[in-house]
């Protein structure tokens, strides 16, 4: 079965990419295979100068689950430029920068900078481990349209809007962006959670909250596709949990457009290849006869699911 | 990898012993796998490579338990299959060491990696002096197996065994011949340990909790002292071994 | 270890009590153990009328959790206090009544009614799982002020106002119930999401959203209660995932007083008796020297905790 | 309680038998047992009691894989323990049935409770007739065990295997004798079964997604009659099995 997908401003050979955060600049993953044979790759978040990120720990496990409180280290926007795209590069895949920011104009200068030399932008308005900037974006409607429409004018290439799921109304949310001039929707970031340790009595995490991500999110991720499919007009990236070719038939499903994988690379390194051979097959086994066949099926029908048995 | 034998050697201390190719790329002491321990755990543990063995094709892990991952580790039974990831990171750089004469400073479940150490060092005519820090007699692990290799001293916090105190108490006593020192333990240790010896060369072995565990996802950084340009390290792949000054304890 | 803790109109023998819906009114319990043992039981929602609930699948399996959408099936707020408070009047544990309904007229007449009955309220402007009411007065912080408010009123008990967590900003919700007049918090309801079938193509669930419930969500259960505790005064029963007693002094040092068991009662109907035998002995493990010295005891010390091995 | 023997007697289709005392309280056919597959997965999964060896203290199960835990189950090996919570629900009131002549009709899966009424019917001497529809050939199972008991006409979809069709084709051609059924399979052949013998009373077993599995969550429930007071029955504790006319399919 053929798995290519178009979205704005990209065209991929199959719908599955690594998430941001999960993949660095891609080299690590290149000892496992071609990065070539994937969708496309977001790479980490880029700001406008270097950051060192939080203390550690950064990372704790949850039942399915894992927060994680980097706080956007990278080594900066130039440098990103310069040393991690070109290697990047190399491949033949599209690629996707994920822009992050504390101020309207990091993100204004981050996304001008970096758009000339990649495919797309996944605008990061929904980090929820830096102090500064990064969620309060992805909060609040207001802020959310502005940022996305003051990037928009300055990119090049086509702004896809990460948004966060620590949110009382997502679509809201969604339709903000959208009047702010989005091309499309990355579906979600990761919920703000904490984990405290009976023995030492703080949180594991030295920031005190990290984001969670993991199968734990998926459900909620889900629901938030299926909303938001509804209400706006944008094709969606979806994410959170995915680990299996179930799971990706399920974001489709929702609504999804493409998906990303992110926390199960430190589980598997192979998984995004995995996942993309055996997605056709698994396609067939549900009797898709296409990927956009898939895509927002679940609004196709109406009628709730019953049980059968045979 | 296929566990080959399993047995409690200490306290909570258990001798793992797993069979696959993955050996073949050790290539240097100091090395970690990160192993999936079922399906329930959502994150690897990593664990360091404590011995080699090319010719059977086995890799020897000695690992403690601390929590839940740990815990369900000992439920693995001989001729069971373990998800193993690596071997992971940088080791200690034997082939390129100018050394005569090796000191070994290991903190409780930080030992394990420091014996496979110590016998390259002792194949590539290096002497090795080890002390060996645990905090109680019950704790006591692998003290024969360096013997071995060179002199040893045991210390435990409690005086239970061997010298009383901390691996530290003990480190005016040896001899001036050490030209340089590697050590493994709890963070506190291994600072402890580096502003007794600041005169000589060392390396030291870190932890951190780790995600990926190869690099990409930036959980398992330590800073660097402020000249560096990078301004961090990882453990998971610039590591875990670091020199004692290439990083702030 | 002396367990006992008293709360706002409540005497508890011990800080555990099963939580609201999970429970059913204590009936199919009481086969397994002396519900007198328990600190308190939340009986399941009432509401004015009886209600049928939703069409089933009513549940659905998640990764580290579940899904319902029950939809508030009870006999009616009548029927509850002919019937079943009287059976649990049998047993000498404090009984907390889960009040719900569609209208702000609805919740007044239901605590009204019930109060008398009961030792607390618990108000719950926070189900996911019904059309009207429910979740939108748990998401809107002027109307959550307003049925605290009235419900305050009428009651004759104290009232403990269950917060969704489904919000951006949980502390403005629980500061707007503290103006309202709340006398306590119970944290969290249960996370809005959904599961698609990949076969049916549907989601399993017949309402299409339900609320997940499980360790999946103890992570942003314990965030929330971790930030609220900082900025509220008042007590709060804490649950979303509890399994172990590691699990309820992570609920006790985030800052809660007491707290409830939920859907872990299905997998182990012992559950809450077997925590309740077992929390002395791991308070003690973890050197605590009374059930005061953990709550909120992860807010005592501000450094990072770091690793250690020995 | 613990595997005594575990093997697949049909397509993707397994025969469980388990040892332990919860056997005492399968006090009629037609109850179920709640298991917990392992520590994966959040849920239990409700299985039918296919037969019973008070003797042996053992009781036997008949699953089909149709999904993840069913799947892990296949994985049991015989010596393991196996979480089960239960006997749980309500089973045919054989004790109180008036009856001469019984007619049994299972759909697939639904065959398993069917198997330890039919036993329990013969040995208070009611004349048993099944019907047991499968998909195809490769799903048959349990024909001969129904033999013993008395006649029995197997459906295929497929016709691959007796007669094809579906259950219901074939009930015209029952004998007039038959004076009380029992069914148990798809909620589509319930339905069709109850509307092909309005005429005599019937029972069937049902079932739904069930949260606790006991009576509390109102996971199960099944509408009744517009006449019926409660409105409901929760299959769990007041079903799984039902005087047909007692729910709404
Ligand atoms: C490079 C390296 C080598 C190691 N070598 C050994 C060894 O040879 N023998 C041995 O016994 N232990 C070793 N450790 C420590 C070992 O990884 C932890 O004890 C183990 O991960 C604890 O897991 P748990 O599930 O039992 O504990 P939990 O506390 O339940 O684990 C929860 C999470 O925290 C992580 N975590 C907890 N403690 C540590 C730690 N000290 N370091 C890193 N992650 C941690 C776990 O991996 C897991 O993700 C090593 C750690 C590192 C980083
Ligand atoms: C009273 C009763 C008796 C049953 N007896 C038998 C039997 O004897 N043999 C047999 O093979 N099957 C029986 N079933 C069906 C069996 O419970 C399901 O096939 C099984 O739960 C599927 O689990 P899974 O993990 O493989 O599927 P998944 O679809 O992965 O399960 C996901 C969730 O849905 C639930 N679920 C899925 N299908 C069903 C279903 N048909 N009924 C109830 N819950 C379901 C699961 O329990 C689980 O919680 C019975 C069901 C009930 C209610
Ligand atoms: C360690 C880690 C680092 C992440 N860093 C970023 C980031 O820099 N930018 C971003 O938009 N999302 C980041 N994320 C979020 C992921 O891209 C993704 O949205 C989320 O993890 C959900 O997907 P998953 O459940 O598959 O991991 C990070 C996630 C993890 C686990
Ligand atoms: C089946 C089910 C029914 C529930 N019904 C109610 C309810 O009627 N009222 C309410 O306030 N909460 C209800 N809840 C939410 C629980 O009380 C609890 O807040 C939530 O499940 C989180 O706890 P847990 O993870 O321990 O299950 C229900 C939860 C479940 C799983
Ligand atoms: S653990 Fe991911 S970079 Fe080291
Ligand atoms: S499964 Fe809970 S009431 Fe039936």
């Amino acid at each position: 079965m053929d798995i290519r997908i178009d979205l704005p401003g990209l065209h991929l050979k199959n719908p599955i990419m690594p998430a941001s955060g999960c993949f660095g600049f891609g080299k690590e993953f290149a000892q496992f295979y071609d990065l070539s044979d994937l969708g496309a790759v977001i790479i980490k978040a880029a700001t406008g100068e270097k950051r060192f990120g939080n203390p550690t720990p950064r990372v704790a496990e949850t039942s399915s689950g894992m927060l994680n409180a980097i706080g956007l280290q990278n080594p900066g926007v130039d440098s990103i430029i310069e040393i991690e795209i070109p290697f990047m590069k190399g491949y033949d895949v599209p690629i996707i920068a994920n822009v992050a920011g504390s101020t309207v104009e990091e993100y204004v200068q981050v996304a001008e900078k970096i758009s000339d030399h990649v495919d797309a932008i996944e605008l990061n308005i929904s980090c929820p481990n830096v102090k500064e900037g990064g969620v309060q974006f992805g909060t609040d409607s207001s802020l959310a349209e502005e940022v996305t429409r003051l990037v928009k004018e300055v990119s090049s290439v086509q702004v896809y809007v990460k948004l966060s799921p620590n949110v009382t109304d997502i679509v809201a949310m969604a339709k903000a962006v959208e009047a702010g001039g989005a091309d499309g929707l990355s579906m979600v970031n990761t919920l703000t959670g904490m984990r405290i340790d009976p023995a030492t009595r703080k949180p594991i995490i030295a920031n005190g909250t990290g984001g969670l991500s993991g199968p734990a999110i998926k459900p909620v991720a889900i629901r938030m596709i299926h909303q938001v499919y509804q209400a706006v007009d944008l094709p969606i990236i979806g994410m959170g949990g995915i680990e299996t070719t179930d799971d990706i038939i399920e974001y489709l499903l929702a609504g999804a457009s493409a998906v990303a994988v992110g926390s199960a690379n430190f589980k598997n390194p192979l998984i995004c290849k995995e996942l993309i051979d055996e997605l056709p097959d698994a396609l067939e086994k549900y009797g898709f006869s296409s990927l956009e066949e898939a895509i927002g099926g679940a609004h196709d029908e109406k009628t709730p699911s019953s049980l059968f048995r045979t | 990898m296929k566990v080959i034998e399993h047995k409690s050697i200490a306290r909570d201390t258990y001798q793992l012993i797993l069979k696959g190719d993955l050996i073949e790329e050790v290539d240097e002491p100091g090395k970690f796998v990160h192993i999936q321990i079922n399906p329930e755990f959502f994150l690897r543990r990593p664990v360091s490579i404590a011995d080699v063995d090319f010719h059977e094709q086995t890799l020897t892990l000695l690992y403690k338990v601390m929590g839940k991952g740990t815990d369900a580790l000992t439920e693995k039974r001989v001729g069971d299959q373990l998800d193993v990831l690596g071997p992971g990171g940088r080791g200690f750089p034997v082939a390129s060491l100018e050394s005569k004469h090796a000191l070994i400073i290991g903190g409780g479940i930080g030992v394990p990696p420091l014996y496979y150490l110590a016998k390259n060092l002792v194949e590539r005519g290096i002497k090795v002096t080890s002390v060996l820090g645990f905090r109680s007699e019950a704790d006591v692990f692998y003290e024969d197996e360096f013997r071995e290799l060179g002199e040893v001293t045991v210390v435990t916090n409690d005086g239970s065994y061997g010298e009383k105190g901390l691996v530290t108490d003990v480190l005016p006593n040896l001899e001036p011949t050490i030209d340089t020192y590697f050590s493994c333990g709890p963070g506190v240790m291994l600072k402890a340990v580096t502003e007794h010896l600041p005169h000589l060369p060392g390396y030291i072995s870190m932890e951190e909790r780790m995600g990926c565990g190869i690099g990409a996802c930036f959980a398992c950084v330590v800073p660097t002292p402020d000249m560096d340009e990078k301004g961090y390290r990882r453990i998971c792949c610039d590591g875990p071994v670091f020199k004692a000054e290439e990083v702030v304890l």
